[in-house]
């Protein structure tokens, strides 16, 4: 479990990036942190893991206070993944992914091994192990960056827009594999993004921020999108938009969902009878 | 032609000279200022110094200082040392801004990943920003290279043999042949070191050398 | 010499039974420096060379810090250097002048017949119209003129200067044109062309000749004699070595060096090395 | 030990040419410190003009179309280990004295900055932003006139820039075949060990590169483009961030 | 209306990146052009405008061959919208509206008036005229693109993923905003996209491409989605996957339309009743 409490976060030159933000995610689970451009989501992420160190209050990884660990060991056992995958366009995707294992003092050999199954996990192809990342697609370059955040078997794993720069369709894939590799290892995951559509399919919690990392509402996606907490939420996450308010038309014989533009969202499985109210 | 065969043994020890001359203030001017260019790069403060005092440096003619650093440093006039330690200046006034720069063009995203992965700040220096800046760095050592080689004939004016000593030699003597011959060695010699730092660039960058697909 | 820049001290710390001999920037310079060092070598010295030094300052600079030993002279301009204001005006006057004036630690051996001066020259053309003759010829023109020769020249006792004080040329019509080819190629072209109108060439250049100029008598002396002769380092000049270079002084005429001159600056191009080889071997100097 | 007698001496040097350059005899005349200073000015800028005549149209069109890439590396580099004192007593002797073979010489010298300047100006141009001229409609010609040109101005100063500076520093060189400028208090010094002549030249020197270099730098923030003025200092902005 | 007939493009390098594609775009209508990367989109309109000439075959437009026309002419007359913008850095806003009715020798006066009136069609405040492209947002910079395009008042404007770098909230905001000026003003757009989202949104028709240029399907969209043409449109368009597949529960009282990953997609409005065939 991470615990965030009263934390707050000025910058030198008197950004106050987050304010007095506490939050608690749970372990095991993955927590998706949505909010448009500058709201603080990345400075949060980078506090878990110290490359930003709050200004006050204090943040906990299962009940230890990471202000007293070692940055740079603490970093070693948290995976991180962000946007443009962050490879190091000198080494190979095997070396890329033995970093870690190598920083945390593993044989060359026993790292590229790891490294190897490392691939596997992310459904890469051994062939591309000794290929630059500048001889991979946006997409292949991801996986990796995923299989490296995972390469020290760390508990937690980071994820900053991990899915923000590659094109929709390769985007959906990799938002798949990650709920595959999830629902295998079950990490615990913080992952940043300002994709509300992202945020719902990936997130078990999804906690939606406002300017200086307030939190706006924070909650499992269908109770967001069935109650948002104020308007700001509502609007956020569309629910008072023409995209959001969906009706049906049986066409060729099924039924299509549409939304008030006539834009087509999808095909109706069944038709519901009532509903079941889950509450 | 003629000219050349008699004289075949006296061109090939200047031509040995020459290249003697140029290889040490390369080598030194690269070892010098990549901690410097670091230093500049990473430390604001140091910026504007280091870089000033290069430009400084590097606009100062050759030949005054040829002759005055034997004065200063106490080194006897015919010294080749003179030669090499201002070519050496010249190499490091050059080479700084481009280390600099090469250093600022880490891209931002790989230093922060860097440092998310848990590499620590020597090793980041060490095995991320140094091996990423050298392509550029390559880039200015050639430059430096070329400049250097065509430098060391001004020493010739002060008594400091080299291929320059054919240059003074063809004009006293109205001999256009002996300062061809004279270009054409500085050339070569030109050709050879940058053809040196190419494949040592390329050895050192492999990430580099296919295209990307 | 031959060059390893990361040896502290350069050619100059060979062992202190090596000779290094020098030259100054000039062929004939070098000729003679390779005459001195590869007579020496006959007689089995141990002999290092670091030719193509620059001008005067210079070359005694690098022998007062050891960086050379020896080096082909001209008396007059020496004695000039060491003792500007010196009276000496024959041969003898100012070798006998020039052996007092010398610094500790430096001697000159014996001079040679062989003399290469100064010495101001003027196309026959331009002699003719203004009836030149000698320098003071030069006091009698109503125009402006240019005199050419080395930069350091204009710094000389010979120089323009000197040709004021002693010859009394106007200096308001006199103008300086530095031309570092020491009254080589271009010095001449200039004089044939007209851009300057006196030159100061060598007088062992074989152009001097060739193109029919004027040399200017100098009836008052005032470029003083310029035998050859060599300036060592005292600690150098073992009894050998002496032998040795008075052998070679006694020998070497100017009719020599204009010879050496034309064969180094002619059609031949000859280089210095090799024609001390053939000079020392008709004057059968090499076989010890 | 050394450092201290070699700081004291470089002091004394200094002082003295300071004293040799402002001395009156000095200062004035056909051969004074403000004669060299100008025709030292004159000979640099007459060949950097005529080097930008050549390689500045050169530059564009490569930058522009493409093509010749391949030509603007080999040649800067080929250009540049040309050893200027070779070229220059080779010149001298193939065309005589006077202005011409120094003059040639130094042009050859401020070729290749001033080429890789053009070239890397209108190649550093952001390709969306020729397309989207093209796209409107605009000829080829007003592409590199309205778009490439402008958007090129700094880095085409830029080579002005090191290329004056270059030939300002090497001019001195020049000097060993007869020409005046400030080279001539080095050439004349130099045979006599005249040191503070000497370093009077050298101090001219690095003064009017330092005072070009100054003006060009300023010449480079008033021809940069005001947007893309704007956008720079918003990296920078960005850059501090990090 | 564009047609075109057997239309090839190969380039130098041997990529045949459109091969003998025949197409009709119906004027005064939207037609995107929606394929996966590479597939030949950029290359089709821009051989509109002749940025590309065709390699074989023909292109008319309203029954015109433009191999006929003068380029730069042709150009002058066609709109075009590009990723990014393609603003002229150098330019304040308000010139590089301006630029193409000055080519087409307009008085600057003139130029500058009909420029500021499409700052206000576009949406733009006039305070923003005299800024440089750079001191605008990335939607801002769309906005005077989309103003540019307008600017020769042309019937065709040629898109090519104009809203492809703005972030997910902004670009909704600018495809409404497109979808009303297209209300007013009716233009031939063509329009390129890869996602599929966006075409079925903006689209009158919708193209979908494969490789080399081949047309997979094309049709109104939610003709489209109620019956692709194949295994690849269905799979292009996620007809086969759990996202497109929907589903309803009532929670908070409210009926939340959801996929097979129990990702919300919007709120129904009207439970529907059977339904009506508009067959
Ligand atoms: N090093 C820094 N110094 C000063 N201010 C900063 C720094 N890093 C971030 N900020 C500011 O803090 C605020 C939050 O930044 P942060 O990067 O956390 O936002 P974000 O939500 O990740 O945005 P985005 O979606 O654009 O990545 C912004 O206003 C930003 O400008
Ligand atoms: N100038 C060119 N020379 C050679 N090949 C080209 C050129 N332009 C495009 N191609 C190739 O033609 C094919 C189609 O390119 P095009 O740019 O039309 O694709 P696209 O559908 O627009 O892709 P994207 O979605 O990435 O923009 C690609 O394989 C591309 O590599
Ligand atoms: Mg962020
Ligand atoms: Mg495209």
């Amino acid at each position: 479990m991470i615990t965030f409490d009263s934390v707050t976060k000025s910058f030198t030159d008197g950004t106050t990036a987050v304010e007095s933000l506490s939050l608690e995610i749970s372990s095991r689970t993955t927590t998706v942190i949505v909010g448009s451009s500058g709201c603080g989501k990345t400075t949060i992420l980078r506090m878990i893991n110290r490359m930003v160190d709050a200004t006050s209050g204090t943040i906990r990884i299962d009940d230890e206070d990471i202000s007293t660990l070692n940055p740079v060991a603490l970093r070693r056992r948290i995976g991180y993944v962000m946007q443009n995958s962050g490879l190091l366009p000198h080494r190979t995707v095997l070396d890329n992914v033995a970093t870690v294992p190598l920083l945390n003092g593993d044989t060359k050999k026993v790292a590229r091994q790891r490294a190897r199954e490392l691939l596997d996990t992310v459904g890469l192809d051994q062939a591309l192990a000794l290929r630059y990342p500048s001889q991979l697609s946006g997409g292949q370059q991801q996986r990796v960056g995923v299989a490296r955040g995972l390469a020290a078997n760390p508990n937690i794993l980071l994820m900053d827009e991990p899915f923000g720069a590659v094109d929709p369709l390769v985007r959906t894939e990799l938002q798949n594999e990650l709920q595959r590799i999830q629902r295998d290892l079950a990490k615990t995951i913080v992952f940043v993004t300002h994709d509300i559509e992202e945020a719902f399919q990936l997130g078990d919690q999804v906690v939606i921020l406002r300017e200086g990392g307030h939190i706006a509402q924070s909650g499992s996606p269908a109770d967001i999108m069935s109650a948002p907490a104020d308007d700001f939420v509502a609007s956020f996450i569309g629910a008072d938009r023409a995209k959001r308010t969906l009706h049906t038309r049986v066409l060729n014989g099924r039924t299509v969902v549409l939304d008030e533009h006539g834009t087509p969202a999808g095909l109706l499985k069944e038709v519901p009878s009532g509903g079941m109210d889950l509450r | 032609m003629e000219w050349i065969f008699a004289n075949a043994e006296n061109i090939w020890r200047l031509t040995r000279d020459h290249f003697a001359l140029s290889l040490p203030p390369i080598v030194l001017g690269l070892v010098f200022s990549l901690p410097l260019g670091w230093l500049a790069h990473r430390y604001r403060w140091s910026r504007g110094a280091l870089l000033t005092v290069s430009g400084l440096l590097y606009t100062i003619p050759s030949l005054p200082l040829f002759v005055i650093l034997p004065v200063l440093i106490g080194t006897k006039i015919l010294d080749p040392i003179n030669v090499v330690i201002a070519l050496t200046l010249y190499a490091v006034a050059l080479l700084l801004r481009t280390v600099t720069e090469a250093f600022d063009s880490v891209s931002p995203e790989v230093r922060q990943s860097s440092l998310a992965v848990g590499f620590s700040p020597l090793q980041r220096v060490t095995r991320v920003e140094l091996p990423l800046a050298l392509p550029i760095v390559v880039a200015g050592l050639r430059v430096v290279s070329a400049s250097t080689v065509s430098l060391v004939s001004v020493g010739s004016l002060i008594g400091v043999s080299s291929l320059g000593d054919l240059f003074t030699s063809g004009f006293q003597r109205d001999f256009p042949t002996e300062i061809m011959v004279g270009i054409g060695g500085t050339i070569l010699i030109a050709g050879l070191l940058d053809l040196l730092i190419v494949l040592g660039g390329r050895w050192c960058t492999p990430w580099m050398r296919p295209a990307r697909s | 010499g031959s060059i390893d820049p990361l040896a502290s001290g350069g050619s100059s710390d060979a062992p202190s039974d090596t000779i290094v001999v020098g030259s100054a920037g000039f062929a004939e310079s070098e000729i003679i420096a390779e005459i001195y060092a590869q007579a020496l070598e006959a007689q089995g010295v141990t002999v290092s060379k670091q030719l193509n030094i620059g001008q005067r300052d210079v070359y005694l600079a690098a022998l007062q810090d050891g960086s050379i030993d020896l080096i082909p002279e001209y008396s007059g301009n020496l004695l000039q250097y060491y003792a500007a204001d010196s009276t000496a005006r024959s041969s003898d006057e100012v070798f006998d002048a020039l052996s007092s004036a010398l610094p500790d630690g430096f001697r000159v051996l014996e001079r040679a017949a062989a003399e290469d001066k100064d010495s101001y020259n003027v196309t026959a053309e331009f002699a003719e119209k203004h009836t030149l003759n000698t320098l003071s010829d030069l006091a009698n023109l109503d125009e402006t003129f240019v005199v050419a020769g080395n930069p350091e020249l204009a710094e000389r006792p010979y120089g323009p200067r000197g040709l004021t004080d002693v010859y009394g040329v106007k200096a308001n019509l006199m103008t300086f044109s530095p031309i570092n080819d020491s009254g080589g190629p271009l010095t001449v072209s200039a004089l044939i062309d007209g851009t300057v109108q006196v030159a100061d060439i060598f007088s062992t250049t074989p152009a001097i000749a060739e193109n029919k100029f004027v040399t200017l008598a100098d009836p008052k002396n005032l470029i003083l004699p310029q035998n050859v002769l060599p300036l060592i380092n005292s600690d150098s000049a073992s009894d050998l070595v002496v032998k040795t270079l008075n052998n070679v002084s006694a020998q070497l005429t100017t009719e020599d060096l204009i010879d050496l001159n034309a064969r180094n600056q002619g059609d031949e191009k000859a280089a210095p090395a090799a024609l001390a080889q053939d000079w020392l071997t008709e004057k059968g100097l090499l076989s010890s | 030990m050394y450092s201290l007698d070699a700081a004291g001496s470089l002091m004394n040097y200094l002082w003295d040419s300071i004293l040799w350059i402002f001395t009156p005899a000095h200062l004035s005349g056909p051969t004074g410190v403000w004669a060299r200073l100008g025709e030292h000015l004159f000979y640099s800028g007459l060949s950097v003009l005529c080097a930008a005549v050549i390689a500045t149209p050169l530059g564009l069109f490569i930058g522009h179309t493409g093509r010749g890439r391949a030509l603007v590396i080999w040649l800067t580099g080929a250009l540049r280990a040309l050893p200027t004192l070779g070229l220059v007593t080779l010149l001298a002797l193939l065309l005589g004295l006077g202005l011409l073979a120094p003059l040639l010489a130094l042009t050859v010298l401020a070729i290749p900055p001033l080429l890789a300047g053009a070239y890397a100006g209108v190649e550093s141009v952001d390709p969306a932003a020729s397309g989207a001229a093209r796209a409107v409609g605009m000829t080829e010609w007003q592409i590199l006139t309205r778009v490439e040109v402008p958007l090129a101005l700094p880095l085409l100063v830029g080579g002005f820039r090191s290329a004056f500076l270059q030939v300002v520093a090497t001019a001195t060189v020049a000097a060993f075949v007869p020409l005046g400028g400030l080279g001539r208090f080095i050439f004349d010094g130099l045979p006599v060990r005249d040191y503070p002549q000497m370093l009077a030249g050298a101090i001219l020197v690095i003064v009017l590169a330092l005072v070009s270099d100054a003006v060009f730098a300023l010449i480079q923030r008033i021809v940069t483009p005001r947007g893309v003025r704007v956008a720079r200092s918003g990296q920078d902005h960005a850059e501090i961030l990090r």
